[in-house]
Order: structure tokens, then sequence, then C-alpha cells
């Protein structure tokens, strides 16, 4: 028997199922040190099953297990092994994180630990099934079932209220994107038999109403996975409410999983695309890649900053994904294969570098438990270790040379000005400003950037900084290192990267990269052509170095290097303390005076008498009071009318009986022949 | 012979224990007639499994692989709530809330109910189907009422009442039938028979028939708890001793829809049009929505899981409605589900509740830190109940859904809309009782664990793998309701 | 059938007994005093028995001259004293208010006597019995009888109303389809017996836990 | 690539680093004159450094490795960028490693670094630059892209060495939409390198200073490389817009003749441009700093509007 990819895939998911099983039985002292690291190895097996998928073809199988005639069907294509990849490369970091990240909590909740321990693999597990579900019962019990067991890891802390409301918000969201998806799915095997299967799917096509209308189910389901506006009011409350490390699960993958639905169903399911999907998809995705980095720039909560920005970044991808559709729509397939591996490219990036931001943030936490960032400060010369490594998420996240970050947004600019040829002429000059928007996000979210970094690891401690704060330990350090590794490797040698996107694409738009992009070597990218465009990280990088070098030799060798160390310049003002630091609240100032209109601020200002002067400041999400609260007042509206159905009074029970029986014969009476 | 086995246990377990319920053994005894109960359901329905249809007394009786099925669920919901209800009683005696004597009633009375029950399933005369069904509101409304409070009285007259006035209606639907069936069969015993009836159908009068199932389902569909003609309901379920909620949403309202199904076999053959279907789905998709938008608004944790019995009672006899293979196989997939997900959660709330001190939701909080399972148990049943995968209510919900979608495309928005606020209202009240910080007292007895994830477990097994016979099983019964 | 002498006149006697029921039911409707209700549901159950015994004999059914007896027995008899007894006991022999003023509710039964004859008239046709007129008049009275449960204020008049309702699906038991087989119409009287009961205890459990059979006082479980 | 090219665009880079300095002496000469003020000599700036450079570097207690790390980074990537700009000739060897796309990133690199050093100390003073830095470049810095952008759909590529000898290929010819291009590029200019009407390069006063302000705790030798990498971005700044506006000169040879001749013709651009510069300066008004994102979103609007423009036009 040969063991093929698909096997080797099922049983990782199996070893998921059954380490998070056992944690629930063995003893947290024995778990503690075992279970986590096992998880991570599997990970890294599934890493290594994704890589060997996408070589090949597409495998199937099909379970004995699920619903009478709708067994449970497996399937490994080159789609489900690239987010393989992605789930096993990034899971491992995260989990060998986890590993020293709930050590303490081993030791004091045992029985929570526990239950961490199940959910965890269990949450690993259902995302492993979502990508190799190959039927939509399967797909919906995998997708639900990650859901679920997000859900209670969200809410691990659940004695804190936030973390209770944030919680409930998320699931009811998952909930009703799953019963979009539910309808989504149903649209597509309309007629098709009773048969729920992909295979019976792919072949079956719709209309150009029920496609579109299929479209839109999907759009709901998954975006409201994904938070695209404006769906995506759940999000900034549940990842950060979660414990760390699963924080960046959600963030790093999860969101992805949205991403794989949206291309599952978009391309292999519903055949071909309607142009304007992907308009609207582009202006969605760039609308919530604005508004996400605009809250994530007044953010002052540090985990509540990166999931405001995991929006940006799954508007970045949405956007992309929607050019990909244009350009596959009017039939152009190269352009629609750039953008896509600037998705897939993207959704790879993010999955590093947010995952390793949370990780930074989490090691913040644990050793200050402390989220608010205007009580941080300082903390790199305390842990050396989170800092240095969280600078690699942050340069990697705003979008700079050489890290990862700044290929996938290069790719996406690259597709946005490869000089479309679409048959919208309108769209022609409106697909720029989509530039603009991802060039003004890029910017916005390299101010983001430098305010998480800057205010909770540079300056001074602001505030107290409780007990001693102690730097990350070897699991925190290797699953961190692990992470920003990636980050710089990613960056490092994009056109290998984009050699393996290429049978993804090839499957998806019929077009690969690889034959252009690595022409000149596996130094260069160059997507279309050298004189189009060209890019070369290793050599930029080396480049710097030289350069800086240079520069540093060139300035020992002429110049001595004596230097001593003095009290900071207080400009003549001797009185000045660690509060006089900018606060978050205050780095994010700016952003708050020029968007006001954007935000639903709320400000208290203290008067110039005011003895105790107070300032407070409030951002809140106006699309909420715009989108949800009509909603649920309409919801309340129409409870309170139903309720007076149930008035207490028997005679009125009695009298409803009697009415319905009397228009039920008055029916049947006039109804007859 | 196996089905009158099976009726004796409870029978001779009502006599027996209306005459020593107050015994501090009286418990047990409970149990251990419910679990001789099993084991007699047990047996008949391998015999059935095996031979096909039963009969008993002049075909007065005959179990089939449709109600074999529901009479293995009555016996088993029974079982355990009987194990459930043990610890239960003894808390509420400890309490200073139930006297000996209303114990001898209780239990008495618990088993005389698994008895009309199970003659309602069993029997094959739609006359004696609505006596049974009249005698199952009797024994069950002195307990509505057994704690002896205003609430409680007003619950149970309430449900006197409108179940009375419902069930008259459902015997006049079956004076109509028997109308309708003499002509064809002639005089006598065999026209209510319902193997006799199903054979001639197709020869019964339309309009008389018609008429008849009009009667029959607002008669029979008070019992259901369909909108409008629910109102009892929530009354009685959340008045009641909790065993009695989990007995009356796991099984009465199962029992009430069966005999609907059975008149509707007859009306479809005799109509050749989807009559009975239609007012079926209208009423399902009318219950769904009422019962969804209830919800939003109560304050009383067995109240709200009574009107999530209406909403998934709505829903299946929305499927049933729909008729064909696949709905009614997902028809009776819910209703197993239900009942085993609807019980389970009655139990965690009962204990829950008798922890407490209070039915009141805002004032149950933080389960999980006070009792870990009974947290769990609410918790995870409520998701359950809530169509929230891998559990089995999903799997049914969503054969029934997707179902819908080609059949009546324009119930299912209506539907999954309805779900949708269903679940923002029952996680929004249930989440602040399982977490959060903690509350409660300790309870004088152990509560019972067991048969809340009994049920629980296997809602979640029979989700993600339905054995094959029980598979064929469903399929034989969904073929008989046509 | 050989016996078609007398048949006519037993044929209308039965009409008659039917609409006398009918009229019985109008009555009940239109009664403000408790104890005249109680009256009159005892002769309603004569009439009815009556007119079990004429279908019996005109059709040559014996078990439904057990039918009359046991009709004589409980509702002619034993219920009647029944709540005789009980309202004496409870000392509630006022006058019973109605939610609808009693003009009203009378135009409202006439409508109600249109639509179920109408309802009936076009199963009479298929009818192979001799009985089939009354059909009608049993679902106007049973429609009639639910009225007046609707309009009652008090416990004892809803319960009547409610007796009065079984006695509509008796009428049509026996006269539509010369009755239900016995199995069943031992096992309706028996539930209607035990029914009668628990209706007793529910009075004395109402009367001291509210002082009054005013079922007005039961509307405290609704959605606020 | 021939060595040759190597040597070139390591001579470029030399060159660009030597003249900066004159380039700033050359402005403040201009803005001196025009004050009415006795000027400077003209190499003043290279004094200062020069003294700068000699002295002893006074670290705050609260400083990290960043703040060391950042003059040393910041000079390697600007005199970098310096050598990826065609000042003279256009066929550089590293320009197919570095488009214009990233080289708006190695310039936020730099930026970003040079923010973060001046929170590092942890003084009102450092986050407050950071934070005004970081407000500028958040719209300059789209701004910026959005010129490029249009140049290249102008060029159909995003390649320095394609966008300029795209222009020379074409002839002469007036494109609409560069003039707009033009603008946002020079506001942008001015923003980028903290001059009026957004920073005063000579200001001390706190309430007032942005750049200042982050190189307040810098002292000796770095301050000396953060002021020569500060003069160097002006000139590159200065050399992008010739290329991408005034590509006239530029050769594509690498022979001596046609080197020298565009050296002094991009020498002739340096010296009216810096004096124009200086101009400018003087004739404007420095702004208050929250009419600065004003400005920058008109120069943001001016340069999305230019490359539409272009797709409207089809030129």
């Amino acid at each position: 028997m040969t063991l093929l990819p698909l096997d080797l895939v099922g049983l990782i998911l199996t070893g998921w199922g059954g380490l998070g099983l056992l944690g629930l039985v063995l003893p947290a002292r024995l778990g503690r040190s075992l279970l986590f690291p096992l998880i991570t190895g599997l990970s890294v097996l599934m890493a290594g099953a994704g890589l060997w998928a996408l070589q090949g073809g597409a495998q199937t199988l099909v379970l004995p297990i699920g619903l009478p005639g709708m067994p449970f069907h497996l399937r490994l294509d080159v789609l489900s092994a690239f987010f393989l990849t992605l789930l096993g490369l990034a899971g491992s970091g995260i989990s060998a994180y986890a590993t020293g990240y709930f050590r303490r909590m081993a030791e004091t909740q045992a029985g929570d630990f526990q239950r961490l321990t199940l959910l965890y693999a269990f949450f690993l597990a259902s995302m492993g099934m979502v990508l190799v579900a190959d039927d939509a019962y399967f797909f919906m019990v995998a997708w639900e079932g990650m859901a679920l067991s997000s859900y209670f890891l969200v809410t691990t802390d659940h004695e804190i209220p936030a973390i209770r409301e944030a919680g409930f918000l998320y699931l009811l969201m998952a909930h009703l994107g799953a019963i979009a998806l539910l309808l989504c799915f149903g649209l597509l095997q309309s007629g098709a038999g009773g048969d729920y299967a992909f295979a019976t799917l792919r072949h079956h096509s719709l209309s150009s109403f029920w496609s579109s209308v299929t479209f839109f189910l999907a759009l709901i389901g998954f975006g409201a996975k994904a938070g695209l506006l404006p769906l995506h009011s759940w999000l900034p409350e549940a990842h950060p409410a979660a414990p760390s490390p699963v924080s960046a699960l959600m963030s790093g993958i999860m969101l992805k999983m949205a991403l794989y639905g949206l291309l599952r169903v978009l391309f292999d399911l519903l055949g071909q695309p309607l142009w304007w999907w992907g308009a609207l998809l582009v202006g969605l995705g760039s609308l919530t890649a604005l508004y996400g980095v605009l809250f994530a720039a007044v953010q002052s909560d540090i985990k509540r900053l990166l999931a405001w920005s995991s929006v940006e970044n799954m508007g970045l991808i949405l956007s992309g994904l929607g050019l990909t559709l244009l350009f596959h729509g009017a039939g152009q397939e190269t352009v629609a294969a750039l953008a896509l591996a600037a998705v897939l490219y993207h959704a790879l990036n993010h999955a590093f570098f947010k995952g390793l931001l949370f990780l930074g943030a989490g090691s913040v936490l644990h050793a200050t438990a402390e989220r608010n960032m205007a009580k941080l400060g300082g903390l790199i010369r305390v842990m050396p270790w989170a800092a240095g490594l969280s600078l690699v998420g942050i340069l990697s996240l705003a979008g700079l040379p050489p890290f990862n970050g700044f290929v996938s947004e290069w790719l996406l600019l690259q597709a946005y000005l490869l000089r479309p040829d679409l048959p919208q002429p309108w769209l022609n000059m409106v697909l720029p400003l989509g530039a603009a928007v991802l060039a003004l996000v890029g910017a916005l979210a390299g101010f983001a950037m430098v305010k998480f970094y800057g205010i909770i690891f540079l300056g001074q401690a602001r505030g107290l900084v409780p007990g001693e704060v102690h730097d990350i330990g070897f699991w925190e350090r290797f699953g961190m290192g692990w992470m920003a590794l990636g980050c710089v490797l990613l960056g490092l040698f994009p056109s290998s990267v984009i050699l393996q996107l290429d049978t993804v694409t090839h499957a998806l738009v019929g077009q690969g990269l690889g034959a252009s992009a690595a022409r000149h070597g596996w130094l260069w990218v160059t997507p279309v052509a050298a004189s189009r465009a060209s890019y070369s990280p290793l050599i930029l990088f080396a480049v710097i170095l030289v350069s800086v070098g240079l520069t540093f030799l060139g300035v020992r060798r002429f110049f001595h290097g004596r230097w001593r160390r003095a009290p900071a310049w207080d400009c003549g003002y001797p009185f000045q303390t660690a509060r006089m630091q900018d606060s978050a609240d205050g780095f994010g100032q700016p952003i708050k005076q020029i968007f006001e209109s954007f935000f639903g601020l709320s400000r208290e200002i203290p008067s110039p008498f005011d003895p105790h002067p107070h300032y407070h400041s409030e951002v809140r999400d106006p699309l909420w009071a715009l989108c949800y609260l009509p909603l649920v007042r309409g919801v309340a509206r129409l409870v309170k009318v139903v309720g007076g159905l149930q008035q207490g009074r028997i005679s009125t029970y009695l009298l409803f009986s009697f009415t319905t029986l009397l228009a039920l014969l008055a029916l049947v009476t006039g109804t007859r022949p | 012979m196996e089905i009158l086995v099976l009726l004796s246990f409870p029978l001779l377990g009502g006599l027996w224990l209306g005459v020593t319920g107050q015994r501090a053994r009286a418990p047990q005894a409970n149990l251990l007639f419910s679990l001789a109960t099993l084991g007699a359901a047990a047996f008949l329905a391998m015999r059935v499994l095996r031979e096909g249809r039963v009969s008993a007394w002049d075909e007065q009786f005959v179990v089939d692989p449709f109600n074999v099925f529901l009479v293995g669920l009555t016996a088993f919901v029974g079982t355990t709530t009987a194990w459930f209800s043990r610890p239960y009683v003894r808390n509420e005696v400890q309490h200073g809330r139930l006297s000996e004597n209303r114990l001898r009633l209780y239990h008495g009375m618990y088993q005389a109910f698994l008895f009309t029950l199970l003659v309602a399933l069993t029997t094959n005369n739609l006359g004696l189907l609505w006596v049974a069904m009249e005698a199952a509101t009797l024994t069950t409304v002195l307990l509505v009422s057994l704690y002896r409070t205003p609430a409680s009285l007003e619950a149970a007259w309430k449900y006197f009442i409108l179940c009375g006035v419902g069930i008259a209606q459902a015997l006049f639907g079956t004076l109509l039938l028997y109308f309708a069936a003499e002509k064809v069969l002639g005089e006598g015993g065999n026209a209510l028979l319902w193997t006799h009836l199903a054979q001639v159908k197709g020869q019964l009068e339309p309009t008389i028939v018609s008429l008849a199932f009009v009667f029959l389902l607002v008669g029979y569909g008070t019992k259901v708890g369909l909108a409008p003609l629910h109102n009892w309901l929530p009354d009685a379920h959340a008045e009641g001793p909790t065993p009695i909620s989990a007995v009356l949403s796991g099984l009465l309202l199962n029992v009430a829809l069966y005999a609907i199904l059975r008149t509707k076999v007859l009306v479809d053959g005799a109509l050749h049009q989807p009559f009975a279907g239609h007012l079926m789905m209208g009423f399902g998709v009318f219950s769904v929505v009422v019962a969804t938008l209830f919800l939003m608004r109560q304050k009383d944790i067995k109240r709200l899981f009574a009107y999530s019995s209406i909403e998934h009672m709505g829903l299946m006899t929305f499927a049933f409605g729909m008729g064909g293979a696949v709905a009614n196989f997902a028809g009776l997939l819910h209703m197993t589900m239900h009942s085993l997900t609807k019980s389970a959660i009655f139990f965690a709330v009962g204990h829950a509740s008798q922890k407490s001190g209070t039915q009141l939701m805002e004032q149950i909080r933080g389960l999980i830190r006070t009792s870990p399972t009974i947290g769990w148990g609410l918790l995870l049943g409520a998701l359950a109940i809530l169509g929230m995968p891998p559990f089995g209510v999903f799997a049914s919900e969503f054969l029934i859904l997707t179902t819908a979608m080609h059949e009546q495309p324009w119930a299912t928005p209506i539907l999954l809309g309805a779900l949708g606020v269903a679940f923002a209202a029952i996680l929004g009240k249930v989440q602040p009782m399982v977490f959060g910080p903690a509350t409660g007292q300790r309870l004088p007895h152990p509560p019972a664990i067991l048969p809340v994830f009994l049920h629980l477990t296997l809602v979640l097994i029979l989700g993600l793998y339905l054995p094959p016979a029980l598979a064929i099983w469903y399929r034989q019964a969904a073929a008989l309701l046509g | 059938m050989s016996h078609w002498n007398p048949a006519p006149f037993a044929q209308q006697l039965l009409d008659l007994f039917a609409s006398l029921l009918l009229l019985i039911a109008f009555a009940m409707l239109s009664q403000r005093r408790i104890l005249t209700l109680i009256h009159l549901f005892a002769w309603q159950g004569l009439i009815l028995t009556l007119s079990i015994v004429d279908s019996a004999w005109l059709t040559h059914q014996p078990h439904l001259y057990y039918s009359a007896g046991l009709t004589l027995l409980t509702k002619v008899l034993i219920l009647p004293l029944l709540l005789h007894r009980l309202i004496r006991r409870l000392d509630v022999v006022w006058d019973v208010e109605t939610l609808i003023n009693i003009p009203t509710t009378m135009l409202v039964g006439i409508g109600l006597v249109i639509f179920s004859f109408n309802l009936a008239l076009p199963i009479s046709h298929f009818s192979s019995t001799i009985l089939r007129n009354t059909l009608g008049i049993a679902l106007a009275s049973v429609l009639l009888s639910f009225m007046m449960m609707i309009t009652r204020r008090k416990a004892v008049p809803q319960v009547i109303g409610f007796l009065a309702l079984e006695n509509g699906l008796f009428l049509a038991a026996t006269s539509a389809t010369y009755g239900m087989p016995m199995v069943v119409e031992l096992g309706v009287a028996l539930d209607v017996l035990v029914g009668m009961f628990i209706f007793g205890i529910f009075f004395f459990q109402i009367r001291e836990t509210f002082d009054s059979l005013d079922i007005r006082h039961m509307e405290k479980l609704k959605e606020e | 690539m021939t060595p040759v090219n190597w040597l070139l665009q390591g001579g470029q880079e030399i060159l660009g680093i030597l003249l900066a300095p004159l380039l700033m002496g050359w402005v403040g000469i201009w803005r001196a004159w025009l004050q009415n003020r006795r000027a400077p000599s003209l190499m003043q700036p290279y004094r200062q450094l020069f003294k700068l450079f000699h002295k002893e570097v006074v670290l705050a207690e609260t400083a990290s490795p960043l703040l060391r790390v950042t003059p040393y980074l910041l000079f390697g990537c600007m005199g970098l960028t310096a050598s990826l700009i065609p000042m003279v000739i256009t066929d550089l060897p590293l320009a197919g490693a570095v488009d214009v796309i990233a080289l708006v990133g190695l310039l936020s690199l730099a930026r970003v670094f040079l923010a973060l050093a001046a929170m590092d100390v942890g003084t009102a003073f450092g986050s407050l630059g950071a934070r005004r830095e970081m407000l500028v470049s958040f719209l300059a810095e789209p701004a910026l892209l959005m010129v490029f952008f249009t140049i290249a759909s102008l060029n159909a590529s995003t390649s320095l060495r394609f966008m300029v000898t795209g222009f020379a290929a074409r002839g002469f010819y007036l494109y609409p939409s560069l003039a707009f291009a033009g603008v946002a590029f020079l506001m942008v200019l001015l923003a980028e390198n903290g001059r009026i009407p957004v920073d005063n390069p000579e200001t001390h006063l706190e309430l007032t200073m942005i750049h200042e302000a982050m190189i307040l705790e810098y002292s000796g030798r770095h301050l000396a490389l953060i002021e020569w990498a500060s003069a160097l971005k002006l000139l590159i700044y200065f050399s992008l817009g010739f290329a991408l506006f005034l590509p006239f000169g530029l050769t594509d040879s690498q022979q001596g003749w046609g080197i020298l001749g565009a050296l002094i013709l991009f020498l002739l651009k340096l010296t009216v441009m810096g004096a124009g510069l200086a101009v400018l300066e003087t004739v404007s008004a420095k702004q208050r700093l929250f009419r600065v994102p004003e400005y920058l979103g008109t120069a943001f609007l001016l340069a999305v509007l230019a490359i539409l423009l272009h797709y409207l036009l089809g030129s």
C-alpha cells in the first residue's frame, strides 16, 4: 500500500483529534510537556503533506460515516494543499509557542488546561477538515466545528463580561454566516439530485441570476468569517478575547479559511464568474481595508489593534480576489493569475506576521498582565527576545522591504497597475482608485505599527509594571522565531514561493506566473516581464547590508567610537516623567482628528480650570449603529407585536383556537371542488 | 404478545406506585418499571425489525416500523427521565416542595403517563388513539399543578381546558373519519382500524376526509403546540416539575404529531392532492416564526426551552408536510434528535434551577464554575438544539432545509431567518447562565448527570454516523408515511 | 331494515331532539345564572339520551342502548349532581359575567349555525344513514359550546361549556355514525368521568388558592 | 551588466553622498539672500558634519541599541536609494532589483526606523516628533506612490529605468496628467523633506517641529549621519523629480562624454531648482499642524486625479 498525501493528511487530522481527547484525560502535569510539542510535530508534518500535495493532482476519499446517502467525502487538490501548507506552517510556530505559553495555566488551572488542549487540537483539526471536505454536509460540520471550538477558546476567560459578550457576538455571527452558507450550498445543488458532494455541485450550472444570488450568499457566509464590511463587528471583539496563541490561530489561519471557502465556491463550484462580482469585491475589500486600518490606528488595546489590522489585511486579500475575478471574467488570465498569486501570497504572509505579532502581544500580556498600551512601555529592555522578534513582525505588517508583507503588496499593486483592458471602460478608470486605497492603507498600517511597537516596547515604562517582568522562555522563543523566520524567508525568496503557487493559479484561473516570474532565476521576481517590473529582495537586502555596513565601517574607521550615557535631554523642564510620553491615545490622536466624522467619536475634554482634569475619548464603530442596531430594533419591535398573542387570558387562547378552526373549515368549504 | 407485555409494565407500575409511591424506594421502583418497559420495547423492536409488522388483540394493537421507533424512543427517554427524576424529587422533598402524598401521585401518574403514550403509539384503533391522547392529558395535568402554587394551578388549568377543547375537536375529526370509513368498510370496529383504513384510503370520500383532517389537525395540533394553538405549552412546561417538562417536550409532543401523521397518510390517500401537506407546512412555518420571536423575550428558563420545543415541532410539522422520502426521513430524524436533546436540556435545567433556587434566568449565573457538568451539559445541549454541528440536530435540519430549498423555496429564507433569531435568543440567554462568576448552592443529593451526557453523546454520534440498521429503519418508517 | 312503518315518525322525532339540543345550546349561551346552566346541561343530557335511544331503536344497534345508558348515567345524573353539590359547597351560585354582551353572542351564534349547516350539507349527501341531518346540528352545538367557553369568565360555566361541547360530539357520534365501537365509547366515557373528577379537584384548588373561581385571577402567566 | 555599470552605480552613490550637503548649503544660501541675511559659506554643511563627527556621542540613559543602529541604517538606506535613481545614467545594474514601489518602501523603512528610534528614549518630544512624522508620511507616501503610478502607467513599467527611458523613446509630448503629478510631487517633496509649509528645518520651537523633535536625542556622529541622511533625502527627491519630469540629458551610454554632459546638466538642474526651493519656501508660510493633512490630502488627490486623467484621456 502506498501512502498518498490525503492519507497522510487524514492521519494528521485524526492525530490532532486524538491528542485533543488525550489532553482531556491526561493529567495536566503530563499533558503540558507532551501534547503541545506533539501537536507541533504534527503541524510540521501537515506542512510537509501540504507541500507534497501541492505538486500533484487531486485525490479523493469517501469515509463510511456521515448521513445515510451522504457519507463524508474528502478531497485533496492543490487549492486545499496550499491552505493545508499554510495551516501546517503557521500552526507549528503557534503550537510551539503555546507549549510554553500555557505552561503556567497547566500548573494553576489543570482542568481549564485540559479543556483548552482538547479545544485547541480540535480547532486545528476542524480547520484541516474544512480544507479537505468535499461535500456540503461535511464542510458545514467542519466549518461549524471550527466556529464552535474557537468559540469555546475565545470564552476561556469567561469571568470577564466583555469576553462573554465578544464570544456571544462571535458565535452568533459565525452561525448567521453558516446559515448563509447552507443556503448557498442548497442553491448550488438545486435540482442536481440528492447528492451534496462537491463533485455533483461542480457539474451543475446555474442561471446567471441564481449564480449571482449564490455568490451573494457565499460572500455573506464567508465574508462574515473574514470580517468583510459590514460583517466585521465581531472580529475586533472576539480575536483579542481569546488566549494569545488562539488569537494567532484565529487571525493567522482561521480567517484564511474564509478565503479558501470563497475560492472554492467561486472558482471551483460556481462556474464562470460575472464581472461585477469582482467589482463588488474590489470595492468592499478596499473599503474594509481602509476601515480596518483606520480603526487599528486609533486602538489602545494591544490585541484589538492587531485584530483591526486583520480586518484590514482581509480587506486587502478580498480586494485582490475581486481583481482576480474581474480579470478572470474578462479572460485576461495572466493578470488574473498575478492577482491570485498576490492574494495567496498575502494570505500566507498574513498568517505569519499576524501570528507572530499576536504571539508577541501574548508574551507582553503574560509578562505584564496588561492589555492597555497606555500602561506599557520600554519593554525592549526587559524582553529583548520578544521585542526583537516582534520588530520583524511589525516591519512585515507595515509592508516594508525586504520583508514578506511588502512582496505581496507589491504583487497586488502590480496587478492593479498592469494596464488592464477590461470590457467595462469605467472600471479601467476606477481601478487605479483601488491602488490608491492600497497605497493609503499601506502607509496607515505603517503608522499603526510604529504606534504599536513604539508605545509597547520603546520609551520608558508608563505606570506600573507589576512584579518582575521576564522575557519569553525557550518554547516561546522557538515559536516566535519560527514565525519571524517565515516572515524573513517569505520576503527574501518570493520567486520560489510563486513557483509553488503556480499549480494553484493554474488550477483556478488556468494560468501560472511561474514561467515568467522566475524566468530570470530564483533571485528575481518578474511577474510579467523584466521591462514591466522586477524585484529582487535578496539583492536589495544584500546591498542594504553592504551599504549600512560600509557606513558603519567608514564612520568607525575615520572617527572615534567614544560615547557616554547621560540623562535624556529635558528641554529645560526637569520634572519630566514617563507619563509625559505619548500614550496610545495620544499617538492615534491625529488620525482621530482627521477622520473624526468617520469614527463614532465621543470625547470628554477637561476645561482649563478643572482641578482634576480628566480626558476620555472613545471610538465606536459607526457601522454598528448603522447596520446592526436597526436590525436588532426591528426584531425587538416584531417581538413586541407578537408578544400580544400571549396575554394570559384563556378566553383569548380559546378564541385563537376557535378562529383557526373556523378559518380552516372555511378554507375547506371554499376550495371544495 | 410483546405489545401487551410492553403495555403491562407501565400499567402495573402506575398501579403499584399509585399505592406505594411515597416510599423512599419509590424513585428506584419508578426507574425499574421504566427499565422493564425499555427492555420490552427493545424486544418488540427486534421482533419488528425481524418480522415486520406485529399485531395483537384482534389488530387493535399494531406495531410497524414507524411506531416501533417511537415506542423505542418513548421507552428510552422515559427511562432516562426516571433516572434523572430520582435525585430531582429527592432534592425537591428535601427542599420541602413536595409532600408524601404528592410523591405518590407523581410516581403513579408518571407511569400512567408512559402507559397512555405507549397505548397511543401502539394502538391501531384511531378511536383508542384519541382516548389515549386524552388520557395523556389527564395524567399529566395534575402533575403540572403538583406544586400547588398559583402559577402552577393556572398553568394546569389552561393546559387542561385548551387541550381538552382541542382533543374534543380531534374527536369530532375522528367521528368524521369513521363516518367516511364505515361507508367503505361497513359498520363495526374495523372502520376505525388504521391498517384497514390505509388499505381503502383511496376510496374514502374526499370532502369528509378533508373536513376530518381539519378537526384532527386543530385538535392534535393543540397538543403538538402548533401556533396559534400553542398557548398552553409554555405555561405547562414552566410550572410543572422538570422531569414532567422533559417528557412533555420529549415525548408527548411527538406522540401528538404521530397522531396527525397517521391521519395524514389516510387523507393523502383519499385526496390525491397535497392538501394536508400544505396545511401542515403553513402551521409549521408559522409556529417556527412565532416561537422564535417569543424566544427573544423569555425570562424563565423553562419557558424558553418550551418555546424552543414549539419551534422544533413546527420544523418537524413542516418537514412532514413537505412529504417525500427525504423530508419524512429528516422529520423522523429530527424528532429523535429533538427528543433526546430537549430532554437532556431539561435535565440540566432542572438541576440548574434547583441549585439556584429559581427559574429566572437572570438569577442563574456561572453554572460552569459551580457545577461544571451541569453547566457544560446545558451549554452543549443548547448549542445542539440550536443546530450546531456536529450534533445530530444539525443533520436533520440540514436535510429539512436543503429539501425545502427545492421543494418549497419560499419557506427556506423564512425558516433560516427564524433559526438565526432563535440562535441569537437562546445563546444570548444561556451563555450568561453558564459563564461568568458563580452563584448557587450545593444540592443535598448529587444530580444525575449521566442521562444528560448519555443523550448528548447519542445526539453527537448520530450527527456524525447513523448506523445502517437505524437508517434502514428510518427509511422504512418514512416510506410508511408516503 | 324491515321496520319501515314507524320510521318516519322516529326520524322526525330525532330531528326534533336534535333541534331541541341546539335550542338548549343557545339557551346556555344566553344564560347568566349558573344554576340554570346546570339545569340546562342536565336537560341537554336527557334529550341526548332520548335521541340515542331513538336512533338505537330506529337502527337496531344494541350497543347504542348501552351508550344511552352511559349518557343517562353520566350526563344527566352524575355530572349535574356533582356540579350541583360543587357549587353549593363552593358557594358560587352567582350570576355569570360574560366577556361579550349576550345579543352579540347570539348573533355570532346564528352565524355559526348557518356556517355549520353549510359545512355539513355536502356531507349529508354522502351519508348512507338515515340520521344524517343531525350532523349539521351537532357541529353547530359543538361550535356554540365552544363560543360559550370563550365568552365566560368563571371557571364553572367554562367547564359546563366544555361538557356541553362533548354532548354535541356525542350527538354527532350517535346520530351520524351509529355510535363508535364500544371500546372507544367506554374509553370516552371513562375520560369524561376522570376529567370531571379532575375538574372537581381543580375547583377546590383554585378556590383555595385564589379565594374565587373567577378565572381572571389566572391571567398571570403571560408575556409581559 | 558589466563591471563598469557597477562602478558607475557606486560612483553615483558617492556623487550623491558628496553632493547632498552642498545642495543643503546652496538652498541655505539662497534662503539667506532672500531674507536679506548674510549667507554662510557654501561649505558650511560640510564643516558642521565634520565637527559633529568628531564630537563625543552622548546617549540617553534609557536608550536601547535601536537608537544607535538607526543612524547607520538611515544613512545606508539613503545612500542606497541615491544610487538607484538615474541621476546621470539610466542603465544601472541594481535598477532591476528595486523598482519605484520598492524605492518608496525603502524610504519608508528608513522613516519607520527613525520614528521608532525617536520613541526609544521615551521623552515627550521624541514621541511627539514620531507621531507627527508618521502623520505626514501616511498621506505623503501614498501621494508619492500615486505620482509614480501615473508615470508607470504612462510607460507601462514600474521600473525606474524604463520609466525614464520610456519618455525618451517617445520624444517630446505634452502629458496633461504629468502636470498634476508634477504639482503633487512637488508638494510631497516639500512635506517629506521637512520644508515649509509643513515643517521648518531651522526651527527649534518645540511646538512646531517635526523632524527636529525626532532627533533631539542624537549627538555626535549619530547626529551627523542623520543630518547627512536628510540632506541626501532632499537630493534624492530632487533627482527623482529630474528623472521623472525633466528627464532630458540622461544618458543610457557608458561613454565618457555622454556621462559628463549628463552630469553637467544634472548639476545645472540642481542649481536652478535648489534656488527655486528657497524661493518657494520664502514666499510661503508654515502651516498649522492640522492644516498639514489638508495640504497632503490635496497632494494625494492631485496625484489620483493625474492617474485618472491618464486613463480618461488615454495619455
